[in-house]
């Protein structure tokens, strides 16, 4: 699946969902679902602080693709986590850097979270675009 | 719930929420809880009224004016100086100083105090409880003029440790500034004591009345302290206004802390001679419509009581405890003797913003974080807390729905 | 006034005055005319209604809180500042400070500027026809750093003479600070050209605009200014509120004015990390409702626009000239060649007062006095002027009973 | 005409005005009345400074009775201390010092004055007493 059908795809699992409640607890669910970061890696350069909870991440590269691994302090903020990388990990750093979340307005993430929770979901995005982008110039790097 | 028998409580709840126009709102489908008073009261009709009456009827710049709506809004912003110094038995007027709120009128007092008496060696005295902003302007101060900020420590259950107390007061200290009500803890500290101390060592004492003022009756002249200070959007009035009480003696041995308009007596290029109390501290054109509004919000809560308020919450707070005790898990943070507003938990390890996220979508509000007491977090070792603060206008059936949206919240986070 | 055809005015002037809900009020049995206001301006029902749901609808505290109502204040605080940003053209949010008003605007830059970068043999220009509030902040922090304070002469007109500033300018400068419009005069300053002057020798500049916010539309990135700060109460939004615009580039070396929450990054005891712009000079609770109220009023200036106002302004202002000019032994104690706003006058060698004291009994609100510009005074050797000031909202026949009410008050006390 | 005499002939003259206009025009008339204070005591000392305008005023006794002359910058000021030395001068030290000035409230001044001028009004009556205070102590003092 790409990054536009996986958006699709939580878009349609989302609307199942007429409660808030149960959207909570679904994202809750995602939070186990999340690649937890390596020990190693949860160390302050790797953090991304908010304003009430922490996101420690990590990226890598494998033929091609870039993976991500995170965790956080906060459950939602860890099933939000969870839901960007399912949405993005494993794809090309291309991809990702040219990718538009749209699911994140659709499934009205942006109006319901707190505004310091979907900011803290923003700097995410912001962030993993960043990591794709460091790819994309390694990799112009090495072909030159 | 039903142990509580209506001649215990000493208003008719429904009546006085009846007069809060937020209160009958709705938040994501629910009835509004509101419990985060400690970072913000809501307004009564009366105060939300005085404001349309001040702009429609009579709005105006104040002091010097001729014309007639000058006068009537002189009046009123004087009138409501008078209201704050009967409010809490200020001996005179010009010991009441509006300013923009707390913050502002601990920064006034930092930095004017200091500029007057504070010299390199001297310490200022403050404490394990503060608020953010009873440190950081005491903080720039001492950087400032080469002094000392001490700190009177706390124990675990949130109480300040007095034999510490003690061993700080010396002939060095300049000023002891605390709260009289801590916002995270809820802790009522025993201030006459502590006043009454300082004082053997002719050492004045500010209080940081944010978290006091809306719960407790407060006397000025008896606590003898020599400054006080609290926030208007705290206690039922508009955001931007503040009181700042000081004892004259201080008051007029102290610099102004802005220069400007209405503060000065006479100005020229070579000499500007300042204004007398309290207009001395009280640059620019002030902000009217908060005065006016403040008025009317201290009026209200005297028409209701302060002695039936704080009885009514000392009620609700009993009841709080209780019921959160049954919650498997929780802990309170800060369990002093005498406490009163707020009250901080945590339940398990579940992160406070988790916590404060699914209450909110059950139309209640709580505060979660360090509330700008980051070195109580630091002390307890906490990343934040979860915080239901109340007011008079709560109910017994509002703390239910807090607990049972703690317990639904804690099924879904653990 | 029927020289005036309809096709002049650029709006509906009956329908703008019906906006006012105190426009329709009368003073002792006239109906209001109200020409007060350079001392404050009256509020457009859309800022009370703006008030009014604010505190029946989600008033709450700001920034930090997870639930419902905290987040619709954050984000009307936070639109409000971008309406600002926006009003002024300024480049960042971040540039953008909420101030009590245009007085702890100037207090907050001469004590945080200074902090940074005055030293003894310094100097700040300011000029001759300043309010008080930009000659006091700069008196106390001269003398606090033992720096000079140097004043731009004037001229008969009024006006400031460029000449001697040239002369004034020089590598030990710091800072010029003086008024875009004058409050007394109505003078119009060359601003353009004391910016680029001090530029040269790359000496940042402030601007007082409490005066030009209402009267001119300002683009602080095409001005270049360093600084520039008004109130909002003098531009149809509540008292209480201000606002500072900064370049970062300053703002950024400036320590902190104040100290408290929100303005830190995190706080202990040891050490505290001040927040990031805008927020490291917004200690306390902000002034929530005054940021929602001026973001009222300045959409609705936006909403009849600066070009219509200032058009209008001009001709309401020479009409009242070429009228006054009528009135025997009535002179103009200011008479530059560009001037807005305020028209101040003497008649005879009738006392202000006396004259301020029978226009209001006609219903007229002027204002008399020195204006807190005694300095200004001074120079033109009388003890006050009568002013009328002028807004969008007066009307040529206000013009007319002005004009007849001290024809009347004349013949009284001549 | 004792001191309570006086203040209920002005009451009279007052009543007959309806329009505050005429009261002005009555009170500027009064002003030219007033006994003008010597131009040897138009000095600092004897000033009463208000917010806007100035008043200077000079007491003196004679065969037991104070008279008081005084002057003004602003015209209608100057009515307002004719009117309160009409009331009080030329009476006994101990008379003006216990007279009850009800004429002020009685006239509307209080209402309709501008508080800047109605204060004013009040700190010249206080001054007054002031002044009659002084010459019962110095009688006191003779009198020992
Ligand atoms: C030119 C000028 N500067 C400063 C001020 C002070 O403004 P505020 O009193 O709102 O702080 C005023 C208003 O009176 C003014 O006209
Ligand atoms: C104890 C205490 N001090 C000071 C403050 C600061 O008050 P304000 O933000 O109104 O200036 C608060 C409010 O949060 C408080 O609770």
């Amino acid at each position: 699946m790409n990054i536009d059908q996986t958006q699709a795809e939580i878009v349609d699992d989302f609307s199942f969902f007429e409660d808030w409640m149960d959207k909570y607890e679904y994202i809750i669910q995602l939070g186990k679902e999340l690649p937890i970061i390596d020990a190693a890696y949860k160390t302050p350069e790797h953090l991304i602080k908010g304003c009430q909870s922490q996101v420690w991440m990590h990226a890598e590269e494998k033929d091609g693709k870039v993976y991500f691994t995170a965790d956080s302090d906060a459950l939602i903020t860890k099933g939000l986590v969870s839901l960007v990388i399912k949405v993005l990990s494993g794809h090309p750093a291309a991809e990702i850097a040219q990718s538009e979340l749209t699911f994140i307005e659709k499934i009205g993430l942006k109006s319901h979270l707190s505004p310091t929770r979907s900011n803290g979901l923003l700097s995410m995005v912001k962030q993993m675009k960043l990591y794709a982008y460091t790819y994309m110039a390694q990799q112009q790097l090495k072909s030159q | 719930m039903e142990k509580l028998k209506s001649i215990d409580i000493p208003f008719d709840i429904h009546k006085i929420r009846a007069e809060f126009p937020i209160l009958q709102t709705e938040v994501h489908g629910h009835p509004l809880v509101y419990l985060d008073n400690a970072a913000t009261t809501q307004k009564p009709q009366v105060v939300i009224d005085s404001l349309v009456e001040y702009y429609t009827q009579y709005n105006s710049n104040v002091h010097r004016g001729v014309h007639h709506l000058s006068q009537l809004a002189t009046d009123g912003f004087e009138a409501a100086r008078r209201t704050a110094q009967q409010y809490i038995n200020a001996g005179s007027e010009s010991e009441i100083i509006f300013t923009k709120g707390t913050t502002d009128g601990i920064n006034l007092v930092a930095q004017s105090f200091a500029k007057a008496f504070l010299k390199p060696g001297d310490s200022i005295i403050i404490s394990a409880m503060e608020h953010h902003s009873n440190i950081v302007p005491w903080q720039i101060v001492c950087q400032q003029y080469g002094a000392e900020l001490k700190v009177i420590p706390m124990d675990e259950n949130g109480e300040l440790i007095l034999s510490e107390y003690d061993k700080l007061l010396n002939d060095r200290v300049r000023l002891v500034s605390l709260p009289y009500v801590s916002n995270s803890l809820g802790t009522v500290n025993p201030v006459d004591l502590i006043i009454e101390k300082a004082h053997k060592s002719d050492i004045p004492v500010l209080l940081d009345s944010a978290q006091a003022i809306q719960h407790l009756p407060i006397d000025v002249q008896k606590l003898d302290v020599d400054f006080l200070v609290f926030s208007s959007h705290k206690v039922f009035g508009p955001t931007g206004m503040g009181i700042l009480y000081g004892k004259e003696k201080w008051l007029d041995l102290m610099p102004p802390y802005q220069g400007g308009g209405e503060m000065i007596k006479t100005v020229t290029f070579e000499k500007t001679t300042y204004n007398e109390l309290p207009f001395k501290f009280e640059a620019g054109t002030p902000h009217i419509e908060g005065a006016i509004g403040l008025d009317a919000a201290l009026k209200y809560t005297q028409s209701i009581g302060l002695e039936n308020i704080q009885k009514y919450e000392a009620l609700l707070y009993q009841y709080a405890i209780e019921q959160l005790s049954t919650i498997d898990s929780l802990r309170f943070i800060g369990q002093a003797k005498h406490r009163a507003g707020a009250v901080s938990m945590m339940v398990g390890d579940i992160h406070p913003f988790d916590m404060g996220e699914i209450l909110d979508k059950l139309g209640i509000a709580v505060r979660t974080g360090h509330h700008c007491t980051e070195p109580v977090m630091n002390f307890f070792k906490i990343p934040g807390t979860i915080r239901a603060s109340f007011s008079f206008y709560n109910t017994f059936e509002e703390v239910d729905r807090l607990v049972t949206g703690i317990k639904r919240a804690k099924a879904m986070l653990s």
